[in-house]
């Protein structure tokens, strides 16, 4: 509850940050300085400041044990701490302080515990902390609570490149069996693309031997393969383990309760202290763990703001764009450092409209990179089931839909994300989410699209429920649409060749992509008809199928792809004898569509050898055509050459007088009632009613009038011409 | 510590799919599950469901006890319960199968796997539990046992099975839906997803 | 008060919180209600301790009223630092006699004559357990009372809890202990723990222990969880024959609360030779040591024979904790725990 | 935008899925009202058979009492509805023996089952006093390689161990165990006395007890003087739960020379505690 409300407050000052940045940031900055000053002036008598005081000039080897006035102002400190939060000045004098053990290592540990930041952590005192770290004699265990420290509060740094300065440095820890892990966690965090160096790859290398193929060690070196595939030559597991835990048990509660009191008190403070960068890589970290609530604050932010995290650096484009071209714009997102900026992309329609005329393959690849480990950390190895319903897991993949869909493709990773999950999915878990994201995925070329779709979908669409289908089948049909658009946009005039996606070099000759497509057709037309058949003809299914069948009759004249495929007879005879007119008609419209189709595919036979419909193809639409019209209109059910064959005597012991009407536009289980209506409409004088008299030529032709008037334009399509 | 149910039977006697009359629009499904912990949330689940009255066993392992042979109604479904955390919860359901008369695996052996996102899971366990799957030609669903949504769903789909196996859906057998349903071992996807 | 005592007091402030401090000095009867009122717990311990120091001065106590209530304070909270049981052996026929008096007395006596500086407090819990506080000094030194020795003892058993003794002193107190309880001998329990109560009750039976009955056990109709007509449990009579067997072994109801239980192994490596072949050559015992932890063991290990996690019947390792009541074993090659009760 | 569309439309359907699933559960209400009326139904029954069997139990006593009586009136009693009374007279024979075993019991008979396919056998003892049914204990004994104590919940200050030497249970264990019974016996007694002694008397006041009950201690004041007389007891005999000595201590030793006084003190030593406080007090020699 808490964070909810906490979470709107966020995004409601973050909405007025949105508005108008500049202006914003300026008063933001105003009223921080002003609020800054606000706090020295009443702190000035405060015996809190007393207290820094005493801490930041106490002199070397003063004794713990039995100091009073010691005591009594850690304790003070350590009130406000958990009170309020420590402002940056005194986080960087107690940090001073603790780490250069000027009272020896015993108070050290419990003052780190107690720094908690009430807005930013100044980067210099981090860093001259971390320089105490080679100086002061600090045992292992007190290191590692000082870099656990670092990371919690990674993302409240008030800036990143000091520390970057002293990359190397930091670095050098990492030969260090102890603290190796969460070096590596803070390089991870760090590193961009110039601190990739050979010499650090190799140093890397050698560690991984002593050690053995610890996560960390890997998953720093992923992704100094993003940055430099050259350098490191070594291939990453796929299923690769969380490497990094989340390290902020000490100061969790504490953290994220003050966070709270100040999330609502001073939310410019924190909205606007974050940089672009900070951001973003709390997202990425989030991203890790998202059942890490201390940071919350930060990261939600992060969301709603997807496009304040590209606004704060539009503040310096859009000029840009005004004056010049898009060259310069293109640089500001070199400018932007990769692979922590990628959550942001995401989010951002402007960097992704970038993106996408930019035909830059690294820049992908480190968005997939980005994506492709969030989604594997979020979705296939999740720790004890914690993050299944999590809030920010949905947040995530209808950002990640929205973004394709902007971009009107899917990420590659998601894809390939996409056919690990199907494996393990229980079919409600994220549903929409999830059937929308697969019916992002790019063509699947045939080969493979058995093994890596429909095996799966198989199992889960007769397993599932009856939602599950329609959802399915809905799924499959906006899948083949985007297929079928893609195909019409992309293919080239003279179809030999056409490149699969805009980005990737996969190519794809058009046969190729007429068999994945033909696959996928046939596949839906199997899950119908059986589907069909298991739900009893569920008439919600069944509309559901219709849909998709009113995209493939089209193929040809809408999508210019030169294929046509009918619909299996476990599809056709559940819409013939349906029991609602939509079905029926929309079966119609459709039977319609198909012969339109089929008559220009002929001409354009005629013209060029553009494809050759099969005979048998036509022979089915004939064969289908035949049924429906003597069926509907002849009242030649279950005659010889129908396709619903019945014995004669079965049809006599049913005893159903004129069995072979019983389908016709009049004794139809769907149109039954307006004959009914009609019948009282035509004659009201009638006591006894004779369906049958309408039948006659007169009121037949009004009769037909009457449906076609009740929006049944299906059956005119393909009323045959008396 | 070691490990294992020691409980022994006398009586080896084979689990058999016709040896019983079946109910009148009843069907009834037995839960072998070694933990004993999702069985009971799922049984809850599954006796709610209202179309039809659905009997629910539950069992930690095979053979079931001799003594209640004749107060057991006619099992239309054996669902084996497999925690793939767990290495015992494999194994178990293996040594369980061959106490079930080769009639079931005609459609009537599923097998529903859960926790199969988790970190802890060794690809090796994953893969063999598949393998088992296919070479049964056994149904493998997976179950998010943790949430609400989960057992839900899982229910579902179960039910699903379960009417087709208790022949309550006219237009369909079990061997009909097992043939479509059954599991298939997955290439090996190893395109690392980041890259 | 001098400096010392400062100190002594400070730190008893210190490491007992607020709400414990305060009941404690409700425990003693020295403070008079104003002066109890008077003190407010809700400020911080340093403030707290400045009171303290106050109402002491006035009334010119010292040290010994300090520990004092240092020792009703452990009384108040003993689950503190680490309890280890000892077992007196071969009682004499007086054993039984002994009483309050007489044995206050004698422990003294005895243990001055062994040790020039020491000082003895003993208190008698409203649960019949004598408490008994031991500042130790030696021949040159006073008796620190900063790290003092606690012991509980029942009177007529055989047992006694002893915490923060070090080996130097720990012959002197034996003798004491011999001398005054009418025993002859003195053996380590091998069974130790944070809670002073869990060891006690272990020792003294005082938890609720499962006998088979030709009854049918309460147990069963506990076990019972049909929440729906059709939902039939097959097999729920060896899930309650679990339970059983469970509850016999680690007993019913709350159990006495173990942290740990060490199992030292000396045996010979078992497993096939071509496995592993430096295991099964090297000649010798083969030393491991296996260390069960937990919250609360017992409950714990309860609840995995009951749900059939552990095989049952209850492999002897490890109902023999309850058995011996120890929770420290070496099992030697006939692989069963060497038994020394 | 059909991607948003679609995604709608996703959405939508598992929205109806849940509306479905939660319309399911209001469809079980009435199931489970029934269910509760089919409990109520059963009580009621279960109420209407408890009756029915005290009915039985009263017709009961009557007959035992007459089958202890001669046989001639029970004939004539018995000849109406003969088939009734042929069960009643099977049922009266059962409920003689279930209170035979209960007598042998009380004299001394021990509840044994064998555990662990015979290897083993369990002993339940219960101590009982003035009537009171008091703790239970028991005793696990394995009887193979040789009869020794496995197991047992007996308080550590009954001398269990010297008990099964000093009785050399090996060899025969009935007298062990009557041995045993009898500490126990003493010591529930000596307990309740106590507790009784703690409820009853609260002007007494118990200066000191131990765990076994074997010392007692008390602080007894004269009626009018208010002089303090401590009374001291102590159970040397742990089989009996009488004191072995007692002995009173005050300042004025007139008063304890004084012949009731005296007499007290042979009371105490033949008269359960509680009973010969209350005695002691309404004579008046202490309040």
């Amino acid at each position: 509850m808490a964070e909810m409300l906490h979470l709107s407050v966020t995004s409601g000052s973050d909405s007025s940050a949105l508005s108008d940045q500049s202006a914003s940031s300026r008063v933001g900055n105003r009223s921080l300085r002003v609020a800054e000053k606000e706090r020295r002036k009443n702190e000035a008598e405060d015996p809190f400041v007393a207290a820094l005081k005493y801490f930041s000039d106490v002199e070397a080897g003063t004794p713990v044990v039995g100091n009073d006035d010691f005591e009594n102002n850690l304790v003070l400190v350590e009130k406000v701490a958990y009170s309020r939060g420590l402002h940056p000045e005194a986080i960087s004098i107690m940090l001073e302080f603790a780490m250069s053990l000027r009272m020896g290592t015993t108070p050290c540990v419990r003052i780190l515990k107690c720094l908690i930041p009430a807005s930013v952590v100044p980067q210099e005192a981090v860093v001259r902390a971390w320089v105490w770290l080679t100086v002061g004699k600090i045992p292992t265990s007190t290191q590692i609570l000082f870099i656990k420290w670092v990371l919690t509060v990674f993302d409240m740094i008030d800036g990143k490149d000091h520390l970057r300065a002293v990359y190397g440095f930091i670095f050098s820890f990492v030969t260090d069996e102890n603290l190796s892990p969460f070096i590596c966690h803070v390089l991870y965090l760090l590193t961009r693309k110039e601190s990739v160096r050979v010499f650090r790859v190799r140093k890397l290398l050698e560690l991984q031997l002593k050690l053995g193929r610890q996560p960390y060690l890997l998953h720093l070196l992923s992704l100094y393969k993003v940055f430099c595939p050259e350098l490191v030559t070594l291939s990453i597991p796929s299923r690769l383990r969380s490497g990094f835990k989340n390290h902020n048990n000490p100061w969790k509660s504490a953290l994220s309760a003050v966070q709270k009191r100040n999330g609502c008190q001073v939310p410019s403070s924190t909205s606007l202290l974050f940089t672009n960068k900070d951001k973003t890589a709390s997202r990425k970290r989030k991203h890790r763990h998202l059942e890490l609530p201390a940071l919350r604050s930060v990261t939600i932010q992060m969301d709603q703001t997807a496009s304040s995290s590209i606004s704060s650096n539009s503040r310096m484009v859009v000029p840009l764009v005004q004056v010049h071209s898009f060259a310069e714009l293109l640089e500001n997102i070199h400018r932007i450092e990769l692979p922590a900026q990628m959550g942001s992309l995401l989010g951002s329609s402007l960097a992704l409209q970038y993106l996408d005329c930019v035909q830059d393959e690294s820049a992908l690849l480190r968005l997939n990179f980005w994506l492709g480990f969030a989604l594997h950390e979020e979705f296939l190895f999740c720790g004890d089931g914690a993050s299944q319903t999590s809030e920010e897991a949905l947040l995530f993949l209808n950002k990640l839909l929205s973004t394709q869909h902007f971009l009107q493709e899917g990420f590659f990773s998601s894809e390939a994300f996409l056919y690990k999950f199907l494996n393990f999915w229980d079919g409600s878990l994220f549903r929409p989410q999830i059937l929308d994201l697969l019916s992002n995925i790019p063509v699947v070329p045939s080969t493979k699209i058995g093994q890596l779709l429909f095996e799966p979908l198989m199992q889960l669409f007769f397993t599932s429920s009856l939602f599950f289908k329609c959802g399915l089948m809905e799924c499959l049909n906006s899948m083949l649409l985007k297929w079928l658009t893609w195909h019409s946009v992309y293919a080239l005039e003279d179809d030999l060749d056409i490149s699969l996606n805009s980005h990737t070099s996969i190519n794809m000759t058009l046969s190729g992509f007429k068999d994945s497509v033909m696959k996928l057709i046939h596949f839906v037309g199997r899950l119908a008809s059986v589907g069909l058949q298991l739900e009893g003809c569920h008439s919600v299914l069944l509309s559901f199928i219709l849909d998709f069948y009113e995209t493939v009759c089209d193929t040809f004249l809408k999508y210019g792809l030169p294929l046509v495929v009918v619909p299996p007879p476990g599809v056709f005879y559940p819409a013939l004898m349906a029991t609602d007119p939509v079905s029926v008609d929309r079966l119609a419209y459709i039977m319609h569509r198909y012969k339109v189709n089929l008559m220009s595919a002929k001409t354009q036979e005629k013209v060029t050898e553009a494809f050759y419909i099969s005979r048998q193809t036509i022979r089915e639409f004939n064969h289908y055509m035949v049924v429906m019209v003597n069926c509907l209109w002849n009242s030649k059910m279950f005659h010889p050459g129908m396709g619903v064959q019945l014995g004669e005597e079965l049809l006599l012991r049913s005893n159903v007088a004129q069995h072979w009407r019983s389908f016709d536009l009049i004794h139809h289980p769907a149109f039954l009632s307006y004959a009914v209506d009609f019948h009282q409409r035509c004659w009201p004088a009638r006591r006894d009613m004779d369906l049958n008299s309408i039948k006659l030529a007169k009121p037949w032709s009004w009769y037909l009038e009457y449906l076609y008037s009740q929006g049944y334009d299906g059956l005119k399509q393909i009323v045959p011409a008396h | 510590m070691k490990v294992g149910d020691l409980s022994v039977y006398i009586d080896m006697s084979l689990l058999k799919p016709f040896s019983k009359l079946p109910a009148l629009n009843a069907a009834t499904i037995l839960l072998v599950e070694r933990e004993e912990r999702f069985q009971q949330n799922l049984a809850d689940a599954l006796v709610g469901d209202t179309t039809v009255t659905v009997n629910v066993r539950l069992a930690k392992s095979l053979p079931l006890p001799m003594d209640n042979e004749e107060s057991r109604p006619r099992i239309d479904l054996v669902v084996f319960i497999i925690n793939l955390t767990s290495e015992l919860s494999l194994k178990s359901a293996e040594a369980s199968l061959k106490y079930l008369d080769p009639g079931y695996f005609l459609g009537k052996v599923c097998f529903l796997a859960t926790n199969a996102r988790n970190t802890s899971v060794p690809t090796e366990r994953l893969d063999a539990m598949r393998k088992l799957a296919a070479s049964l030609h056994c149904p493998l669903l997976f179950a998010e046992d943790q949430t609400p949504d989960g057992v839900n769903s899982a229910t579902e789909r179960l039910l699903t099975v379960l009417k087709v196996a208790a022949g309550l859906v006219p237009t369909a057998t079990a061997l009909y839906l097992s043939s479509l349903t059954r599991c298939t071992i997955p290439p090996d996807i190893d395109q690392p997803s980041f890259e | 008060m001098d400096d010392f005592g400062r100190r002594l007091l400070q730190r008893l402030v210190r490491r007992t919180p607020a709400q414990a401090l305060k009941a404690t000095l409700g425990k003693w009867e020295r403070l008079t209600v104003a002066q109890r009122q008077s003190v407010d717990f809700t400020q911080p311990k340093v403030a707290v301790m400045e009171q303290l120091v106050a109402i002491f001065e006035e009334n010119g106590w010292t040290v010994k009223h300090i520990t004092e209530l240092e020792m009703i304070n452990y009384m108040e909270n003993a689950n503190r630092g680490m309890w280890h049981a000892f077992q007196m052996t071969d009682p004499k026929d007086d054993a039984n006699a002994v009483e309050m008096m007489q044995f206050k007395e004698q422990f003294k006596s005895h243990l001055s004559e062994l040790v020039r500086h020491v000082s003895v407090k003993i208190k008698k819990h409203t649960d019949e357990a004598l408490w008994i506080r031991i500042a130790w000094g030696d021949s040159y030194s006073p008796p620190n009372h900063l790290k003092p020795t606690y012991v509980v003892h029942h009177l007529q058993t055989p047992y006694v809890f002893v915490t923060s003794l070090n080996s130097k002193q720990k012959p002197f107190l034996v003798q004491a202990l011999i001398l005054s309880t009418g025993y002859q001998g003195i053996k380590d329990a091998n069974l130790s723990g944070q809670k002073l109560t869990a060891i006690r009750d272990l020792l003294m039976k005082q938890y609720q222990q499962i006998f088979p009955s030709k009854y049918n056990s309460p147990l069963t109709e506990k076990n019972e969880t049909v929440s729906n007509p059709h939902i039939e449990r097959e097999q729920s009579e060896h899930a309650s024959k679990r339970l059983q067997m469970a509850c016999e072994a680690f007993g019913d109801g709350i159990v006495p609360q173990l942290q740990t239980a060490v199992y030292k192994l000396e045996t010979k490596f078992r497993g096939d030779a071509n496995t592993n072949r430096t295991m099964t050559k090297r000649e010798g015992p083969f030393r491991c040591l296996v260390k069960f932890a937990s919250t609360n063991l017992l409950e714990s290990f309860r609840e995995c024979a009951s749900s059939g996690i552990a095989s049952t019947p209850v492999s002897p390792l490890l109902s023999s904790i309850t058995l011996k009541g120890r929770n420290y074993f070496v099992v030697t090659e006939n692989g069963l725990p060497s038994s020394q009760t | 935008m059909e991607g948003a569309s679609s995604k709608g439309v996703l959405s939508h359907l598992s929205h109806l899925e849940v509306v479905t699933r939660s319309r399911k559960c209001e469809a079980q209400q009435p199931g489970r009202v029934a269910e509760l009326k089919a409990k109520a139904a059963a009580l009621v029954k279960q109420r209407d058979q408890l009756k029915a069997q005290i009915q039985i139990q009263q017709n009961l006593q009557k007959l035992r009492k007459s089958m202890n009586k001669h046989s001639n009136e029970e004939e004539e009693e018995m000849d109406e509805d003969s088939e009734n009374s042929q069960l009643l007279r099977l049922m009266a024979r059962h409920s003689h023996l279930r209170d035979l075993l209960d007598a042998h019991h009380l004299i001394g008979g021990y509840d044994v089952i064998k555990t662990s396919q015979g290897k083993g056998m369990c002993v339940s003892l219960a101590t009982a006093y003035e009537g009171v049914y008091l703790d239970t204990y028991n005793l696990e004994l394995d009887l193979k390689p040789k009869l020794r104590i496995r197991r047992h919940n007996i308080p550590p200050f009954i001398p269990l161990n010297q008990l099964a030497e000093q009785s050399n249970m090996e060899a025969n264990i009935k007298p062990f165990l009557h041995l045993l019974s009898q500490h126990l016996n003493a010591f529930a007694g000596r307990k309740q006395q106590l507790k009784l002694v703690k409820e009853n008397h609260k002007s007494i006041e118990v200066m000191e007890s131990n765990v076994l009950c074997s010392i007692l201690v008390l602080m007894l004041t004269v009626p009018r003087q208010k002089t303090a007389v401590l009374c001291t007891l102590d159970y040397t005999d742990q089989t009996r739960c009488l004191p072995t000595n007692a002995r009173f201590e005050s300042e004025d030793k007139e008063l304890l020379n004084s012949p009731d006084w005296k007499k007290h003190c042979s009371l105490l030593k033949d008269t359960p505690l509680h009973k010969a406080l209350t005695t002691m007090k309404t004579i008046g020699s202490i309040m």
